[in-house]
């Protein structure tokens, strides 16, 4: 249908929205909001996860894959008023390196030349420079093909540098980009209200005047809300105790858009440890766990896994069968492991719902082989410390997984299955540090001829064959993505459930009628 | 206010002079139901394996619906079953176990620590009862679920460690009543008379000041069951206390408690249990406080 | 302060009294009335067949033991029964015509406090604690006339007034707890008064007032009777009381009337025995028993230039800024086998030196009990010590542990001094309960089973239980009625008789003092003005305030009638003194045989 | 009085100070690494560290708490780790609503909770008095969550006549503050129907017969004032059940206030934010306290301060 511009959008949530700051906000809550309010070199096509210039106009990729030159689209001006130029670039990524600003998306930038000493506070990055107004060239210390997915996150996104001193500490919080909407009103813990940028470099964009994002709301109040038709999107989603309920209802199933998502939800195991240093006993636990059972838990919110990559992901491995759902085998594996009678071992789980019940089905699929989990329910940020720690000998992944970064297979590796994260701290909670692996994958990363984009999938499709023959991790499932959207919106269903833009692609959606 | 002499209106025949406390317990209908309830709760805890018709954490295939609902209170499923498949009349059982525990010890050591407190503040006063009560206010004024977490997360959690730190937090309340009741109880002349007689401080604290808490105690207590077992529910959320798949009356309905809606019997039914037991014990306590207290007897 | 006429003044006869009582128009009128309470063995009847009438202008005492249904009568009048539990179950009362027992709540209203008024025996806890004195009045005018709280407060402060309260205006600011006894007693008389009922129920007035208040309040009664011409129901077991106030009497017993007689014919002749055993058992001053000169004058304590101060804090620090003299470098000898009688009004010192001396409050200069010193005493020691010296507080009620039966309570000190085996111990209370007049069956039952006198007996029973040297008795009699006052006074010295026991008396009423005494010390202000033997004391009274206090005494006489006293309506003077200053000693000197005085009368 | 409340401040102030030390030292030893918060799931060590050094949390205890001490004295809180907003600014954002949900909340349970003691005591032992003290029981047994959102369910959804949460006007406080009084009302009514029984025996409740009030007159005028005194005691003691008790029903209820931002703190150990409201809420409570002894005296002229 025809895309209508005006009116106002009301989003709710139940956390605070912590930050603007392109370089600093980093949960799935801002991260679509800061894509709306702020511009990078590279951007995705709405509802899908293929690149497309943003803020630049072109760009240019040296033979080797070392120099990358951006051409800047002109006239693009900050919410401010002034005209962004390469310097802002410059600026911006600089800023996110720099350790005084505690980006926690400083290590993204690695591949660039310089970054260690700018990561140490030495200066700017040596590989990044700006010769005229309009080009921003980048050199890189290794070919990365993963670059331009960089450039299209959000902490390269380019700031003002007037705003960012006149604001201080406060810049997430006075937000100034060149992006669709400008922050209008931020009262804190209740709502944000962002303008439309009549200014906009893509005109036509954003058709909505405005949207408020509420924030405190209690998911199963902001659904009442929702079908009350008070508010348009609930951004937390259909909560788990109202999901059968809806989607029981045609009237309300009818409003609701379902995607996949960037995201597997997973069963660490600590191979540093015994007994999990043994791939039989993985392995076996891989086999033990009934996926299916665990989807109807959640009321078939997710499809069941059989490897790291979720399957909306480039390098999915259609034809892997993975490990079968197979407790007489999976004994049989622990008893070749020497555990014949099984062990006992703890499962660290974050405490808020459904994941405790996911642990406990777990748990129940174990003990069917003899492996005896005592679950440990905490807050997120302990089991995140066990997980770093390598404390945790088995962790339920979700609530805390991984939902991509960005949408290339690389971005499901490095610090989670690598041997960069299987450090004290690391978010590689299996410490799976497999050395040949970390080649290939650095290899392939070199490979940035987009010509030969399909030769680099397959070595990573191959990358994590291999990971699944050490398993490591027990994927359980990908979780699909339900939006409930009031029936007044209008956008293609894709940009409900955009797989870069969490609950919705702001720029884009409209408001029928 | 003390009873005046000649002013209170009691009746003179007070034949009562035999039966021991326990005998004149049974002889009230309510207090007898609420004993019989404490007893069905206790027995429930104890005999749990014997009387459960199912294992409390065994996920039944067929207790889920296809969509993976559960299943409302029914033939096979007593109670229902919850949002794993798993039947809530075995998990209300062994869940006794865990909330009986809380209920009554953890609520039961809060409830001594605070009298404790109160009591020898209120009666030695002086340095001693000053440092007490200013830790008092200290532990009032500090956030104690942070304190749980904190122990949480320090402790490896457990059922005693829960218990332990649901009694290190509760009895400030009770402390800060107790002192003022102690406080004005220790001006009172008959604490003077025994005083001369040669009554040494533990024997004026035990028989003479502790018996007059009694009804106010009684209160506390039994009002403290309910929030003590849903404190527990909170710590075990924050990953103090008993972890899943264990259950508890607090956590089933905290794990519960927004599908109260959809499946209500997952909610409501360990709420009445709560409230059943809260109110055994209230029962007892008031016939155990009229019985204690000759002075009330023959009030109601 | 003035001194009221002494003693000896020749009686003047009734001009006080109105004419003829029986011809005035009756106000109240009770017939054939049945109170009963409600049990599990069904209706008790407390109060039966009774009737009287009560004429416009009169006083009509209401006499009796403690429990025979005196107020239970007046409640009834009130129709304020404590229903349903106990309830009017016959008869009737009529007040100018109106049957009262047959009224609903709502109707009964508009005539309490306006047609039918009541004063209750406790003036401590009988007002509102925590409302002005003004606002208590003028609810009570506002809630009969309906008139702008100005006016209303012009009303109250007549009332108080014509209570002779001083500084009215200040005291209708004031909450209770900042009066005094007597003052709150005259705001519950205003209170009573304001609206000029009919009829004034004044359920005993004074018996927890001491002598000199008791006094006041007694002759503001009969001014506002004659002023006003209420008829007033007085009762009280106080036969003095009776005597001076009263026009006709009714004698109750266990429900019912003994016996009703003009003052002058029951006094002069008691038809019923109940009446003459009541009027003998009442003490009167000069009828005290020549008592024999206890042996060998053995010193038993020696207080010695003992004080106690209450310290009152304030400021940041809790500076002392000023300081109860509770008692001031008071030097006092009781000797062995004698009693020491300590008298003076309210908050003069006396249960502060009775405190003292058992170790409840700390002291400064010196107390030797047989020659030890409490404070120099370790732990053991103390405990020792305090087998020899017992007291019985003023309250028993208080002063028993409510939750412990009768017989744990008399146990008690047995079992803190590991005396005898539980067997003994058991044959001890029953022994004791023997002793003083209480049956073995008192053993399972609780102290709020009995009444005041019996409780009383408790605690001179556990007193007992020790065989202590020296009992003190803290107003341990004031409370009782005057048969039970005569039964404890009894037995006190049939014991002291057979085991030569000291006792230190404190009192303020004369006339019991005058009885049980060897000596007497009259205390004012924390300090003693006078002290001698008790026929130097009752026959010579040479300081100003003894001389008040002995004015005070109600005679029980009706045929005696005093000239009306000034009336007393200063503050009472305090012993509280700011910090750095204190009070000037008083220095006591012998007029003969031992007879000591505070010459300088600062009193 | 001004210097007994100049005392009292000085006292509050060495219980903050206590406050804040077992904060510190429980946060010190708490095993969850706020750095690890910051940094993200993809920091290198190094960056892990120099954060580490730039927030000052590779120094020794005392040190930090030293630095937050100082920091405190010259009226600063801190930044939040993660929000890198100034924790002043937030607790000053939601600090109003909180405060005003804790007024509001305490008038409902005092209300709910005086009404139905009273009731309770003056039909002692009839079925009205069984039926409130199980209600008593109910309420005090009642998950916040369930309470919350049924009363939101029936008022707001189905009747429509109160906003479905938010915060602003009169209607937007009627349901939390309800659903906190209701829960709150049982610990009240309990009191308050003991503390009613011992005044109506007292005798100047039978003066007040005796002066011909009406029945109205003498519960209201005269029992309720003295009865009540307990109930003050109990509001001081409430704040601080209060503090820890307001989560839930801020979340269900959509109010901005201090326990939804001190849950996410929590959650995330954003450490400045914690001591924050830790401190505040201690300020809350001791000032609470302090109202209740200094109200005490108005209602009960017989209480001296000292
Ligand atoms: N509420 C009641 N229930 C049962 N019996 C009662 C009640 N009130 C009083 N009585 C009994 O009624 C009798 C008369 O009591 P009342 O108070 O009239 O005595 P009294 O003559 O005023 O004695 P005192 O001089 O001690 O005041 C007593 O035996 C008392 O125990
Ligand atoms: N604990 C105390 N703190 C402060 N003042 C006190 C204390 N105890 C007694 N007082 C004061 O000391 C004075 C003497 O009190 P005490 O009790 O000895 O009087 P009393 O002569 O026994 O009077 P009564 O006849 O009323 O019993 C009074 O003014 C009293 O207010
Ligand atoms: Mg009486
Ligand atoms: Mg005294």
């Amino acid at each position: 249908q025809e895309a209508h511009a005006g009116g106002n959008m009301i989003v709710t949530y139940k956390d605070d929205v912590a930050t603007l700051d392109p370089a600093i906000g980093y949960d799935w809550q801002n991260w679509s909001m800061i894509k709306s309010v702020f511009d990078g070199l590279m951007d995705y096509e709405p509802g899908t996860t293929t690149l497309r210039p943003g803020l630049a106009e072109s760009y240019e990729i040296s033979p080797d894959g070392l120099t990358y030159t951006f051409k800047l689209r002109p006239g693009v001006k900050f919410h401010n008023g002034r005209e962004m130029t390469a310097e802002d670039v410059v600026y911006s990524i600089n800023r996110a390196v720099d350790p005084a600003t505690q980006s926690p998306g400083q290590g993204f930038f690695g591949m660039i030349a310089g970054f260690d000493e700018a990561a140490a506070g030495k200066g700017p990055l040596s590989g990044l420079s700006a010769p005229d107004a309009g080009t921003v060239v980048f050199t890189l210390s290794r070919p990365d093909a993963t670059f331009l997915h960089i450039m299209a996150l959000n902490f390269s996104y380019v700031v003002p540098k007037e705003a960012v001193e006149a604001a201080g500490a406060d810049f997430g919080k006075k937000p100034v980009g060149t992006g669709a909407f400008k922050l209008a009103e931020w009262t804190l813990g209740q709502r944000l209200v962002f303008e439309k940028n009549p200014d906009y470099w893509i005109k036509g964009v954003p058709y909505l005047d405005s949207f408020t994002v509420e924030v405190g709301q209690e998911p199963v109040v902001a659904l009442l809300r929702a079908q009350k038709g008070e508010i348009d999107i609930p951004g937390d989603g259909i909560p788990p105790a109202k999901f059968v309920e809806v989607m029981g209802d045609p009237e309300q199933a009818k409003l609701v858009v379902e995607g996949g998502q960037l995201h597997t939800g997973y069963v660490t195991m600590n191979v540093t440890q015994p007994p999990f240093d043994k791939v039989e006993v993985r392995r076996a636990v891989n086999m033990a766990i009934n996926k299916d059972r665990i989807v109807q838990v959640i009321n078939g919110r997710a499809i069941p896994a059989n490897q790291p990559l979720p399957p909306s992901m480039p390098g999915y491995t259609k034809d892997y069968a993975g490990y079968p759902f197979d407790q007489e085998g999976a004994k049989k594996l622990l008893t070749e492991a020497g555990y014949a009678d099984g062990f006992d071992t703890e499962l660290f789980v974050m405490n808020t719902d459904p994941n405790p019940r996911i642990a406990q089905a777990i748990q129940q699929d174990l003990k069917a082989i003899g492996i005896k989990a005592a679950i440990k329910s905490l807050a997120q940020a302990n089991v995140i410390e066990a997980g770093g720690a390598g404390t945790a000998p088995m962790i339920w992944s979700g609530g805390m997984a991984w939902i991509a970064d960005f949408p290339d297979p690389a971005n499901f590796y490095g610090p989670i299955l690598g041997c960069a994260g299987a450090v004290e701290g690391g978010w590689n909670w299996s410490k799976y540090c497999n050395k040949d692996l970390d080649a290939k994958a650095t290899e392939a990363d070199s490979i940035v001829d987009p010509a030969k984009a399909d030769e680099r999938l397959a070595k990573w499709s191959e990358i994590y064959m291999d990971v699944m023959k050490d398993a490591p991790w027990a994927p359980v499932f990908n979780e699909q993505r339900f939006t409930l959207k009031s029936a007044r919106m209008g956008g293609a269903d894709a940009l409900y459930v955009d797989p870069v833009s969490i609950p919705v692609n702001y720029d884009y959606v409209f408001i029928k009628e | 206010m003390t009873a005046n002499a000649s002013t209170s209106p009691e009746p003179q025949a007070q034949p009562e002079t035999g039966p021991s406390a326990l005998r004149r317990l049974f002889r009230r209908k309510l207090a007898l139901a609420g004993l019989v309830i404490m007893v069905i709760c206790i027995g429930g805890a104890i005999f749990a394996p014997l009387i459960a018709p199912f294992d409390p954490n065994e996920q039944f295939f067929d207790g889920l619906t296809i969509e993976g609902a559960p299943m409302p209170p029914g033939a096979t499923y007593w109670l229902g079953t919850d949002l794993l498949g798993r039947d809530l009349f075995s998990r209300l059982l062994y869940g006794a176990r865990t909330s009986l525990v809380i209920g009554i010890v953890a609520n039961g050591a809060a409830l001594l620590i605070g009298t404790l407190i109160g009591v020898t503040a209120g009666y030695f006063r002086g340095p001693v009862g000053a440092v007490l009560m200013r830790f008092t206010d200290l532990m009032m004024a500090f956030p104690a679920l942070l304190l749980a977490i904190c122990l949480a997360a320090i402790f490896t959690p457990s059922l005693w460690i829960v218990a332990m730190v649901i009694a290190f937090v509760n009895w400030v309340q009770t402390a800060r009543v107790v002192f003022t009741q102690t406080s004005s109880l220790a001006e009172r002349d008959f604490i003077a008379a025994g005083k001369t007689l040669g009554a040494g401080h533990l024997r004026t604290l035990f028989r003479h000041i502790l018996p007059h808490l009694v009804p106010t105690l009684i209160v506390w207590a039994t009002l403290g069951i309910s929030t003590t077992v849903l404190l527990e529910a909170t710590l075990s959320f924050l990953g103090v206390g008993v972890q899943p798949p264990t259950p508890s009356w607090g956590n089933i309905i905290f794990e519960n408690q927004t599908y109260f809606q959809s499946a209500p019997w997952l909610v409501f039914i360990p709420g009445a249990a709560i409230l059943l037991l809260a109110l055994a014990f209230n029962l007892v306590g008031d016939a155990l406080r009229d019985i204690l207290d000759p002075t009330q007897q023959g009030r109601d | 302060m003035s001194m009221s006429e002494p003693l000896s003044s020749p009686a003047v006869l009734g001009d006080a009294r109105p004419a003829d009582p029986a011809s005035a128009e009756v106000v109240l009128s009770v017939r054939d009335l049945q109170v009963s309470a409600r049990s599990d063995a069904g209706l008790v009847p407390l109060v039966h067949g009774l009737s009287f009438d009560l004429h416009r202008g009169e006083t009509l005492a209401i006499a009796g033991e403690s429990g025979s249904g005196k107020s239970i009568t007046s409640l009834a009048c009130m129709r304020l029964l404590p229903e349903p539990a106990v309830r009017v179950t016959g008869g009737s009362v009529n007040l100018g015509g109106t049957e009262l027992t047959r009224l609903s709540e709502g109707q009964m209203k508009p005539l309490r406090g306006a047609r039918i008024a009541m004063i209750f025996q406790e003036p401590m806890t009988a007002l509102n604690p925590v409302m002005t004195v003004g606002r208590q009045l003028t609810e009570a005018i506002r809630t009969h006339e309906p008139m702008p709280i100005r006016a209303a407060r012009l009303r109250a402060l007549e009332a108080l007034r014509a209570v002779r309260l001083s500084q009215p205006e200040k005291r209708l600011e004031q909450y209770p707890h900042e009066l005094s006894g007597g003052m709150r007693q005259r705001v519950m008389i205003a209170m009573a008064i304001a609206l000029r009922p009919d009829v004034l129920i004044a359920d005993e007035p004074t018996t927890a007032l001491d002598v000199t208040v008791q006094r006041e309040v007694l002759d503001l009664l009969r001014d506002l009777q004659r002023e006003l011409g209420t008829a007033i129901i007085l009762i009280t077991h106080d036969m003095g009381v009776v005597a001076e106030m009263a026009d006709r009497v009714i004698v109750m017993r266990k429900g019912s009337v003994v016996e009703t007689a003009p003052v002058a014919a029951l006094f002069a002749a008691p038809r019923e025995d109940y009446t003459r055993e009541l009027l003998a058992a009442v003490p009167r001053i000069g009828q005290g028993a020549a008592r024999p000169e206890p042996a060998g004058r053995e010193l038993l304590v020696r207080y010695d230039e003992v004080s106690v101060g209450f310290p009152i804090r304030q400021g940041l620090l809790g500076r002392v800024s000023a300081r109860v003299h509770a008692v001031e470098k008071v030097s006092l000898d009781i000797f062995r086998g004698e009693t020491l009688s300590l008298v003076g009004e309210s908050g003069c010192g006396k249960s502060t030196m009775a405190k003292a001396l058992v170790g409840l409050v700390p002291h400064s200069g010196e107390i030797r009990i047989d020659g030890k010193s409490m404070a120099a005493l370790d732990a053991k020691g103390r405990k020792a010590l305090r087998r020899d010296l017992q007291i019985v507080f003023q309250d028993p009620m208080a002063a028993l542990d409510a939750r412990m039966t009768v017989g744990e309570l008399i146990c008690e000190p047995l079992v803190i001094h590991g005396i005898g085996t539980a067997d003994e111990q058991r044959a001890r209370v029953r022994e004791l309960l023997e002793r003083v007049d209480l049956p073995a069956s008192a053993y399972q039952r609780y102290p709020h089973q009995f009444s005041g006198g019996q409780r009383q007996r408790i605690c001179i029973a556990r007193a007992l239980a020790l065989k202590p040297k020296l009992i003190v008795c803290d107003e341990s009699v004031a409370a009782l009625d005057v048969s039970i006052q005569a039964r404890v006074l009894d037995l006190l010295r049939d014991l002291q008789r057979e085991t030569g026991i000291t006792y230190l008396f404190i009192s303020h009423d004369m006339a019991v003092v005058e009885n049980i005494s060897d000596r007497v010390a009259v205390m004012y202000l924390g300090q003693i003005v006078e002290m001698g033997s008790r026929d130097q004391l009752f026959t010579n009274p040479q300081h100003p305030y003894t001389r008040r206090l002995l004015a005070a005494v109600p005679v029980p006489d009706p045929t005696r009638v005093r000239a009306p006293s000034p009336r007393l309506t200063g503050e009472i003077p305090s012993p509280v003194w700011p910090a750095g200053s204190e009070p000037a000693r008083l220095q006591l000197t012998d007029i003969g045989g031992g007879h000591l005085v505070a010459l300088d009368a600062s009193a | 009085m001004l210097s007994y409340i100049l005392r009292r401040l000085i006292q509050s102030a060495l219980i903050l100070l206590g406050v804040s030390f077992i904060t510190f030292v429980l946060l010190y030893v708490l095993p969850a690494d706020p750095v690890r918060q910051i940094a993200g799931r993809s920091a290198t060590p190094e960056t892990v560290e120099s954060i580490r050094r730039q927030l000052g949390l590779d120094q020794p205890f005392f040190v930090q708490y030293g630095h937050y001490l100082w920091n405190l004295l010259h009226g600063d809180l801190g930044r939040s780790y993660l929000q890198k907003t100034e924790v002043s600014a937030l607790l000053v954002s939601r600090l109003p609503a909180t405060l005003l949900l804790m007024v509001a909340a305490i008038f409902c349970e005092v209300a709910i909770g005086l009404t139905l003691g009273v009731i309770a005591a003056l039909y002692r032992g009839r079925a009205l008095d069984n039926m409130l003290m199980l209600g008593s029981f109910v309420t005090v047994s009642a998950p916040q969550f369930v309470v919350a959102l049924l009363l939101l369910y029936v008022f707001s959804v189905k009747l429509g006549w109160f906003p479905i949460g938010g915060y602003g006007t009169f209607a937007h406080l009627v349901l939390p503050a309800l659903t906190l009084g209701i829960l709150g009302s049982g610990w009240y009514s309990r009191i308050m129907r003991s503390s009613m029984l011992d005044v109506l025996r007292a005798d100047f409740i039978r003066t007040a017969r005796a002066k011909g009030l009406g029945r109205g007159r003498i519960i209201l005028g005269h029992a309720l004032p003295n009865a009540i005194l307990p109930i003050i005691a109990m509001i001081g003691i409430d704040i601080g059940m209060f503090m820890s008790g307001i989560v839930v029903v801020e979340s269900v209820f959509g109010w901005p206030g201090i326990g939804q931002l001190a849950w996410q703190a929590i959650q995330r150990v954003d450490i400045p934010i914690i001591m924050g409201v830790t401190l505040v809420s201690a300020v809350a409570i001791v000032i609470g306290n302090l109202l209740a002894d200094l109200v005490a005296p108005l209602i009960d002229p017989r209480i001296k301060l000292q």
